[in-house]
């Protein structure tokens, strides 16, 4: 009943990406082991960080503000940030706030 | 008594630790699916509850002296009307300095600027329908939002009358 | 202060209606699994805690005059400590009559007899370890119930210290 | 997300059984819907009724006291209540109570 959890479902040395499944929900309890996560994936040098949003239930702002956070600190390495398949109820979150066009989406 | 402004109530008090946010969420999301909100209505209700809450965890208290001691808690009121549900989040912290109040007036604002703040009000005020601040140096703040129901028919969904 | 005797605590109030009965018990079953109580614990804490709730519903007010006056609620409170967890139901109702309490001594009883009552204090009083009644006429009861951990170390499982 | 519905499965005039799944949380609350089914089951004749609990998910004293109540007003008619099913987690609040052994259960 951990209520939040990361695995990783794919590491690339040669693409340099990495590809975690991030479930249930994002929120400023959270935040900080999604965030521990991103920065290990960093550490270990991928350029590439696919957030498979597949089984998150819900994210708060603490979650979309460290989204933020992480897009840009992604792109200024030269690498890239990717929001894939979010369920429904998380895209609209996006979306009526307008982070639907700033983050990298791909549903 | 008048049907129209009979109210139910709920009040619920609860540590201020991140880790129960979800117990909260969980707790309000199910009375709004109750008085049949749509599914985005009560998507918006439960992340503006969730704002209310965060703020208190991470602003309202000074955690190294207060925490856990008496009355120094998240308070949550919820009150279910015929055409809408009142929420009610407090705390008896420290209140909102008034040059920090509203923030963030825009998301323009938000997003380029270096620091990710302000995110949490504009979202209560904006997936919320009225929204009032009373803050009181020292004696804390509560923020009460108002969502109306767009359907009146399904009120009485879950056997609430 | 004392690690060992450190509470966490929470309160909610509720309308005195049937239809909420699962929202309290959601509640106390998302706590009770956060300090992981097995599964057949947690279910045991739930169905007492709804049983108690139940009679508050069924016994402690006179509906037609009472109902959603100031302070005619179900009044719940969950203290966690490291060896368990502390449910305390009450109302301020019209007390429990010295002649029904504890009227189910036994099972036996129960199934035997025409009139099928008294199940909910057997539960309560078998399911949860340390059970007190405090009743007085006309101020109200509550019934205040305690379930031990079998498991010191898992504890921490959902970050609540 | 009404916690609670009833819907007949299957409904034999020859054998006079009928078949209930029963869904959700039998409490204080839906004790009174789950009595109405069972007297209208009763009023059309039905000999048998057939109880599928296998998506019950709770049952407090309430719905236990309604179990006991027909039981016995279904074996003064000479018929049979039947529980069929149960998940684990109700058929062990009966056993805990001792009620399995009083209830006709066909797990
Ligand atoms: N309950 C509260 N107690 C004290 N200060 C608060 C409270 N809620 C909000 N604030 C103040 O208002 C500001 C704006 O809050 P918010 O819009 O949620 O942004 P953020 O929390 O990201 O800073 C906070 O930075 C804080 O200074
Ligand atoms: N909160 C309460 N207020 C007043 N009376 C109560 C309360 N709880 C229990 N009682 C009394 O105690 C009796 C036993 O309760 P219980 O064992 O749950 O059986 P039942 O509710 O089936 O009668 C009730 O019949 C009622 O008279």
């Amino acid at each position: 009943m951990e209520g939040f959890s990361i695995e990783t479902l794919k590491e690339e040395s040669d693409t340099s990406e990495t590809k975690l499944l991030i479930r249930g929900f994002l929120d400023a309890h959270t935040v900080d082991h999604f965030e521990r996560s991103l920065d290990e994936a960093q550490e270990k040098g991928f350029k590439t960080i696919i957030l498979d949003f597949s089984s998150l239930d819900y994210i708060s702002s603490a979650g979309i503000g460290s989204l933020m956070n992480y897009t840009k600190i992604m792109k200024d390495k030269g690498g890239e940030l990717i929001i894939l398949r979010p369920t429904d109820k998380v895209y609209r979150i996006f979306d009526l706030l307008g982070f639907s066009k700033i983050f990298n989406i791909k549903r | 008594m008048d049907e129209e402004t009979k109210t139910i109530s709920f009040e619920l008090s609860c540590p201020v630790k991140s880790v129960f946010l979800r117990h909260i969420r969980q707790f309000i999301v199910q009375l709004a699916e109750d008085v049949s909100f749509s599914e985005e209505e009560v998507s918006q209700i439960e992340i503006a509850v969730d704002e209310a809450c965060s703020n208190i965890i991470e602003h309202a208290y000074n955690h190294s002296t207060d925490f856990d001691k008496e009355g120094k808690k998240i308070y949550v009121r919820v009150e279910i009307y015929k055409h809408g549900i009142k929420i009610v989040v407090g705390d008896r912290g420290k209140g909102i300095q008034p040059h920090h109040i509203h923030r963030t007036k825009n998301l323009k604002q938000y997003k380029t600027s270096r620091y990710h703040r302000g995110l949490g009000t504009y979202i209560i005020t904006n997936f919320m329908d009225d929204v009032l601040f009373h803050t009181e140096e020292g004696y804390g703040t509560t923020v009460e939002m108002f969502k109306y129901r767009r359907d009146n028919d399904g009120f009485t969904r879950a056997g609430i009358k």
